[in-house]
């Protein structure tokens, strides 16, 4: 499976968890792609903490490019007719007031309490939080969207992180390619399988003790 | 009436002294007083305090004055897509305070409204909450967050009345109208300047009071 | 798109219910949602908790929810230009808290912005200080005070796009953007109704995320 | 004297206590008639703190009347050119963050700490602080302009305030019909004494001790 398939896989299966309506922000990176699975009619609006409500999925061409308006990764984007700007004081009591439905980031690490690791490998990388903790504390939902390993194919999903957190048990749900896992509060509960994988496989690649739903299904295409 | 003086930014960035807190606007360039950095780098002032959201890119914005050697230390959310940054840190030539962007925004807020300080629970159970006072509130524990504020903020708005009555478009608001409330001396960069009058009240989001000086580029 | 359903001061008044707590936004009447307040006297709801700056005038806006004895109490900063509120305060029908503007603008803002409290110099040494936790930062002594939220804001913009954007006309803003942040349920009464595009988007200082339903009048 | 000119001495010599370019918050009632004694090249601007800098002089009228531009008081008032308006929030952040250079309130009673009682006699008469305690407590400079006694004729400057307080030790100056005395360390200074009075009757009509400035000098006009 390459990567773009493996990435796809896991924003379609993110964006099914969005709700109608629903006020969305995207981490930067594979997270921004799951605006590409969201039809217009569910009304969903995404917000980017730089200071925005309503980015379009619009390409930015030379024709539309207003360079006053980007998202949170600096980069130009386009917008809904209804959106809306407001300045960083406004746009973290957004976040942080709970106003925020869904937030979907990728993490380095994740655990069984729901704990998140995602902004600093001590020593070698340290990009800092942005605004990753408070979006994380603040949203009503918090979907990590994310490779079930690391480039060294290990786990990234343990009992308790390793690395340190981004915020202590936030995290509600975790998408892979292998698996969607919600975290409740006696821990991991396996609820889907990707139709390409097996149980013994996503727990033999999973860190952290999985509880298996007694209705487990399967999502995702066989490539 | 009371009009702000407008100055050059050679005069602008004379203002600004050695182990100053400089808090300068914008997110990733966005919004960021490019015209002001670009003198305060060919100046070269040096041993500045830096507080800002990003460190932007090595080659554009804020990031020119870490390239430059011009920040002794620096107060941000997030400094990857610059890895000069990260370089002067693990290097030891720049010391670095990351905080997380809310509470960054906030702080700074409550320095310009003359709070104490806020109770947030970004942060808790990580690094962040290292050395700070913890509150209970009704059974709940918050971190206590403390204002910040700054000796001078350089910061860019698209228009701007000879009142020092500031518009900013769009994604450039960021933190450039907090930043305005919470410094000694503010320094706004105007894409465009205007008569009073030329533009309806409502409009401005900043009201002229809180600038002292108006660079036109 | 995301349109926010647009409802009667009839339909809107049904949704409160007595022992809500109701944020309502205006200054002395100034920016009050005026045309709610009158079908919600009309309605006769009652046992309400009211958080306002103040209690305007007896025959005008807020003032007419105390005269026909909605309220069942009322946070506010001012109650002096309504006899009536004093009155009803001293015979023991209402229950009114006295809190300094600032602070209850701060407070409500809190409350939407999801901070546990804030620290103020604000009342310390005075009445408002009794039964309030006090911090001292770096030598420095401040109150705790604490957010505010409410079920319901009853709201008031000048300009409202279909989807909830709101502009609020010079003096008009006061407490109603703060409100629209800290309740569970927001209603805005609107002076003008537009088509969602017809306004520039810079032109709004309120997202229409804050807004549930619009009131035409 | 009658109360209009004692009135008109009292924020006359208010008015010159206020810097040129400064931010000024004018309380209700006579406080607001400081503004007809500066002059416009003086480049004050006046503070509202319902949510505008900028209120002007003009009288309002039929032709000038904007229902959406009142003051404190909630009375329509007319603007100056250069006037903004905000929320409640970035209004009480001026008046709390120290951006207000001088305000000028009345007083029911004030002393020697510089402790201000404006807002409530228990029992008979209970206004509110409205934003008073903000004001008081976030200005720079705080002006007390009174009449030196109450109606009774009793002190109102007082070696220690016996009604609830606004705020605890932030007046700086006290003006009267009969005198300007400075809020210091050490207590009330004497600085001034209008044209009609003397030393004897002002510590008199006063109610805590004062110390007299050794250039003691004289202010107002014989009506």
């Amino acid at each position: 499976m390459d990567k773009q398939a493996l990435r796809n896989r896991i924003v379609k299966r993110v964006a099914e968890e969005l709700k109608p309506g629903s006020l969305v922000n995207l981490g930067i990176g594979m997270p921004t792609l799951v605006a590409n699975h969201v039809s217009d009619d569910m009304g969903i609006l995404f917000q980017s903490e730089n200071g925005m409500i309503g980015i379009g999925r619009d390409a930015v061409t030379d024709d539309n490019l207003d360079v006053d308006i980007t998202n949170a990764g600096g980069q130009p984007v386009s917008t809904v007719p209804e959106v809306s700007y407001f300045d960083s004081s406004l746009s973290f009591a957004i976040i942080r007031g709970g106003h925020v439905d869904s937030t979907v980031l990728g993490a380095l690490e994740v655990d069984a309490e729901g704990n998140l690791a995602n902004w600093i490998i001590p020593g070698k990388m340290v990009p800092g939080m942005g605004g990753a903790m408070d979006l994380v504390t603040g949203a009503k939902q918090v979907i990590i969207a994310m490779e079930h390993c690391n480039k060294n194919g290990e786990p990234k999903i343990l009992q308790r992180c390793n690395l340190p957190l981004t915020a202590k048990g936030q995290v509600n749900l975790i998408v892979t390619e292998m698996a969607v896992i919600e975290v409740t509060e006696n821990g991991l509960l396996l609820t889907e399988i990707a139709v390409d994988t097996t149980v013994e496989q996503v727990i033999k690649a999973t860190g952290a003790e999985l509880k298996i739903a007694s209705d487990l299904k399967t999502f995702g295409e066989i490539e | 009436m009371q009009l702000k003086p407008i100055i050059s930014p050679e005069q602008a960035v004379e203002k600004i002294k050695p182990n100053d807190r400089v808090m300068i606007g914008g997110f990733m360039a966005t919004g960021s007083p490019l015209n002001v950095i670009n003198h305060l780098v060919d100046l070269g002032t040096g041993e500045l305090n830096i507080i800002c959201t990003d460190t932007g890119y090595a080659d554009k914005g804020i990031g020119q004055l870490i390239s430059s050697k011009q920040a002794k230390s620096v107060k941000a959310s997030h400094i990857g897509l610059n890895p000069e940054t990260g370089r002067q840190m693990n290097t030891g030539e720049l010391e670095v305070e990351l905080i997380p962007q809310g509470t960054l925004a906030e702080r700074i807020r409550c320095g310009g409204a003359g709070m104490g300080g806020f109770l947030t629970k970004t942060g808790l159970g990580t690094m962040v909450e290292e050395g700070k006072q913890k509150v209970t509130v009704e059974g709940e524990e918050y971190l206590l967050e403390l204002p910040l504020t700054a000796d001078v903020a350089l910061v860019k708005a698209s228009i701007v009345d000879k009142a020092g009555n500031c518009i900013f478009n769009k994604t450039t608001k960021n933190f450039n109208p907090l930043m305005a409330t919470a410094a000694q001396l503010v320094i706004v960069e105007a894409e465009q300047v205007v008569e009073v009058g030329d533009v309806e009240a409502d409009r401005f989001t900043l009201p002229g009071t809180f600038v002292d000086f108006i660079v036109a580029v």
